[in-house]
């Protein structure tokens, strides 16, 4: 543990915000006041966090659908996101996005996806960018166990490794593309590391429910990227909380299994523990980092009831630059 | 007689025919769910639930959840159709043509031509489609537009579940490739379906509403978008001639032809963007072969040249509505 | 002036705006060619030697060679784009856009939207198109009938090495993206240029020939079709008003509804298959805004519902002929 | 070599008359006469013949833009596949599909393909369909090292293993695509077989100029595949002695390099060698093969400049069954 109290406390509020955001986000879709397809990330955040705690502005992340926290760790207005999952024209992108499509390219945040797979050769093309700039910058992209199948998650690892760029893939195994099991879908049954590493790339393996595991690797990553060595991939071991989509029963989970998971694998109960024992946070010091994260997201909540909402005529705008 | 929903029309239809032909095999992600179970409530049969219960009944070699790798599962279907079996697979959206289109347009499409008529390739790939849900820019989405186009697949965009039983049928009975379209927002939908083994050939349009003024043409959600503006039309005293396409490829030209011949003005209702589309290719038909018979400009009524936007009021503006349809009707019949 | 072929003017265009501007890349397959070397003779410079000498030139972090992964090409230049640089991405064949459409439509065309407005992503994608080599079904299509209709980018048709280097440095100088198709059977054609740093802007049409009696519109390789049947009918004293479109979207409406006022009467000849093409597109445009106008049947000259077959003799019944183009002149001018 | 002196003879047969059929077409490309892209097998001969010599009809392959070898290892008629590169109506496909989409479902030859990685989908299917069937046939599909690029076939290494799909996945590394090197263009520089193996599948390596090198490694994987273990991988190692399509001067070659493959690693010098040295055929037998295999091209070629042209209305049939 390497990090400074500042640190720890940044990184805390940031996984305390994705989690009160979606946590409140749940209840809210179950009442229908907000619409459309939400992939909830609960459960993940230590990756994120984890991840983007490294990086800087101008290194580029390109995410999935399941890409609030993503876009929350690399610093995404949390107002502009519920705005913009309210379907406001206040939102991030003015409610033409939605949950799925969320991005802010000034904070070097690409975009979410709602095409599994889609974002990796878009990583790949961001960080040839990075490598041509020069400037030591990397380009990560976020997949999860069930995109590791797709074409172009494969195609870009290789054209990674041919064009040396400074990508970084970060898959995120939460065992279930949708309702089917990680162990069904991939072939191997074992790992998606083990599958990037025959493309050709350094690749590590860490417990994503474990921020300080994946803080760690990254920074190993991230030297290792930032020296010129070309692109790398990790995996980490992570749940997901909620259904794949809202409304999802979840059927195909084992008995208790979801219990066990809340129980043994939360990141932030995790993160807890593991700073009150080695005495670097108080408890007290937490619970006021969920209670700030927690107002934030009233505050976003309210403002999002009160943002304007677009119009017809907003149909039509931002399709071309010229036209 | 019996009443039902059109994503049970689609899922009987199957059950149905794997029953009657054990060369029907059905592919797709999560189209048996749950994976790792053996089957029961676990399996969901699909997002849709358009394959609930399949995997109960006919078991893992028939009934394949696929890894996400849209391109392997059309082109899986490809390799099960040329070694004579009749694949059923799904996309679970059709925006993921996106990522499969060269296996449905330069593979499936072409196999029979290319190989000089040697071949038969009935491949069924279904895929649901649409907007209305929210659902934004990549999951909701009209394709007909494109595949249309594309020489050898058969398009079918069934509106209601009674057309669903009868094209289905016919769809795997045939031995060509078949994109079966499922507008989304039609899956709950219920309707009266006849009973007994009956079918619906491809192009053969059906006639919603009969009227002299206007003809009005409509496939999937449409038709009932614009059927909503011919009964407003009606209660004005304008007889709205509605066809319902059925199928886009093969076309019922004669329907259309012999509709324009009658009424001399013609709207088009299309929920896909407006360039290149079907709207403009129907209207260019019309405009070809009918062009004596028309009396007023064609009117067509589709979505902007923009993608689908995500909040509702947006979404709402994109869609074609039963006004934006009423409109283009008083439209065509004020000019003179 | 400077005559030069139309390959070439592909290449220097792009090696101009190379030297212009430090954020242009070339990307693709062979655009290198000869790995292992260090460039000079070995460095093909892809096999259309649209981008011989660039690597000489611009050096390995500029001018990229991939493997075959046309997703990965298409959607580096996305990333690349979406960074601030200036991709310019070949796919060899324009129908490899059926393994790489998802990042053409649904992530390169709808990003700026999606985003609401806050990006752009000038991403070029350079392709071959269309039919004359026996490349047969898989090597020889046209896809400006399947991208004009995508909301989000441009098409562009040069039929010169004039238009080449005008639209070439519009679709380089601008902020969206552009799907640039260059004809296969054009490469090697040769014509004048003129001197100088000047640009053509996109929807903007150029008039071929001039005449007040039936108005012709083309694209690409069809523009020479169309031009040879102008002659052909003007020396039986016919007047042709041929407009090349040079770019499908955005789309220079006013310059076809303008000529269609005077004459009254439309070919369109359309390199692509029938249905909803831009054949249909166009027609459709007419009949809706110069209706009133016509005198006659829009007549389309396009290649028929099938794949593009192999043997020399099925090509060329395939693709559209000076003939085709002069009878169906002929038939429109007969209708009274 | 566990071949009878029949098996011999008809595998000899098969690999001269491949390479005839080739090195005619060269000749003939060259004046003209014949049109359209068209990509030799030359120096290939091995693996198809070694391949396919294990095949029963039943069985089925799928095959590439470099697919006459196959073609005609699988058991396609001579002539037809000569009439048909003439793009005669008499050819295999009526003269629509050409070199690059010969086809012969009868023979369980399911097409070339010009797309570069679309095969290998098809051949799962394919082996789905024989999985079903239940009688122990397998399909096979050839890539090129340029083709494992493809999302498509990483796609179907996977799709294949997760339903145990009685595929055999062949790689002939030919050391190039088109005009780039396969040290460049895949990533680990080493090899594909290691790829296909981090799919999950058992893999298989051999020299593929060395026909008793492939063929005695196709009867092991066949006898693994065929016994229900799923699918399996096999790269061989071949090399390609004319251009990547016809008309390209090869300026990438390494100075000798076309020379040095000629004369060390033509598989039918190699196999000659083999055979005579072993005492298993004459060298007479084989010069009369030869001379019987240039026969039947000559034969062919005859008949492909007498066969029957397509007419304007041949266009349009053969797109459906019913339309
Ligand atoms: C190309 C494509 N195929 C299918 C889908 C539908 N879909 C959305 S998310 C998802 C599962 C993704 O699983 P995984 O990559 O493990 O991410 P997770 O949902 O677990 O975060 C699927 C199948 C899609 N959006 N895009
Ligand atoms: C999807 C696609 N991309 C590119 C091409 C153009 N192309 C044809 S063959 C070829 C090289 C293939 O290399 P490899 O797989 O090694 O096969 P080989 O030619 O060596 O037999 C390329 C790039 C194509 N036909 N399809
Ligand atoms: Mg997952
Ligand atoms: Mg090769």
């Amino acid at each position: 543990m390497q990090l400074s109290r500042d640190e720890l406390i940044q990184a805390y509020r940031k996984m305390a915000t994705i989690r009160a955001f979606e946590e409140r986000l749940h209840d809210i879709i179950a009442t229908g006041e907000v619409a459309g397809f939400t992939h909830l990330y609960c459960g993940q955040e230590a990756v994120a966090v984890g991840v983007c705690e490294h990086l800087a502005i101008e290194d580029k992340i390109v995410s999935t659908h399941r890409g609030h926290g993503h876009c929350l760790a690399k610093g995404c207005d949390v107002t502009g996101m519920m705005k913009e999952i309210w379907g406001s024209r206040e939102g991030l992108c003015k409610g033409k996005g939605g949950s799925m499509h969320i991005a802010d390219i000034d904070k070097g945040m690409l975009g979410a996806n709602g095409i599994v797979g889609a974002g990796a050769p878009i990583a790949v093309g961001a960080a040839m960018s990075c490598k041509l700039d020069g400037e030591g910058r990397v380009a990560i992209t976020f997949s999860g166990d069930g995109a590791c199948n797709q074409g172009t998650t494969f195609e870009a690892m290789n054209m990674a490794v041919v064009t040396k760029a400074p990508c970084i893939f970060v898959f995120e195994n939460n065992h279930y593309s949708e309702h089917t099991g990680f162990e069904y879908a991939v072939g191997t049954q074992k790992d998606i590391a083990s599958r990037a590493e025959a493309f050709g790339m350094k690749v590590w393996r860490a417990d994503g429910c474990d921020f300080f595991a994946v803080h760690d690797t990254m920074r190993e990553i991230l030297e290792y990227v930032r020296a010129g060595n070309g692109p790398a991939a990790v995996e980490f071991d992570t749940e997901r909380f909620y259904g794949h989509f809202e409304g999802d029963p979840q059927n195909y989970r084992g008995e208790g299994e979801l219990d066990r998971i809340r129980d043994t694998r939360d990141c932030l109960k995790i993160f807890r523990q593991k700073v009150t024992e080695a005495g670097l946070l108080d408890e007290a010091v937490i619970d006021e980092l969920n209670e700030a994260a927690e107002a934030d997201v009233d505050a976003a909540v309210e403002a999002s009831r009160a943002a304007d909402r677009p119009t017809a005529e907003d149909v039509l705008t931002d399709v071309y630059v010229e036209y | 007689m019996a009443k039902m929903m059109y994503r049970d029309a689609v899922r009987l239809t199957i059950a149905e025919e794997m029953e009657r032909n054990e060369s029907v095999v059905v592919l797709g992600e999560d189209v048996v769910g749950g994976m790792g179970t053996d089957g029961g409530p676990e399996a969901i049969g699909g997002i849709w639930s358009t394959s609930t219960g399949l995997f109960d009944k006919f078991g893992p070699n028939r009934v394949i959840d696929t890894p996400i790798s849209e391109s392997a599962i059309v082109g899986a279907a490809a390799g099960l159709a040329l070694s004579g079996k009749r694949p059923v697979a799904e996309l679970m959206f059709a925006d993921f043509i996106g990522v499969s289109l060269d296996q449905i347009w330069n593979q499936i499409g072409k196999f029979r031509y290319m190989f000089g008529g040697k071949t038969r390739c009935p491949a069924i790939i279904r895929m649901a489609y649409g907007g209305g849900y929210n659902a934004a820019a990549q999951h909701s989405q009209c394709v007909h537009q494109i595949l249309t186009g594309m020489a050898g697949l058969k398009i079918v965009m069934p509106s209601t579940p009674e057309d669903v039983r009868g094209l289905l049928r016919t769809a795997l009975r045939g031995d060509d490739p078949v994109m079966f379209l499922e507008h989304k927002a039609l899956y709950a939908v219920e309707g009266e379906v006849p009973d007994g083994d009956w079918t619906i050939p491809f192009a053969h349009a059906r006639q919603v509403t009969s009227g002299e003024d206007v003809t009005v043409i409509a496939t999937g959600l449409m038709v009932g978008i614009a059927e909503a503006a011919a009964e407003a039309a009606a209660e004005n005293g304008i007889g709205v001639d509605l066809i319902d396409l059925r199928t886009t490829s093969p076309l019922d030209e004669e329907a259309i032809l012999d509709s324009v011949e009658v009424t001399g003005r013609l709207v088009i209702v299309d929920e896909a963007p407006p360039r290149c589309s079907l709207a403009t290719d129907l209207a260019a038909l019309v405009a070809n072969k009918a062009f004596s018979s028309l009396k007023a400009p064609i009117e067509m009524v589709t979505a902007p040249h923009t993608p689908v936007p995500f909040a509702s009021e947006l979404e709402q503006a994109y869609l074609p509505s039963p006004d934006d349809v009423e409109a283009a009707v008083r439209k065509t019949l004020a000019y003179r």
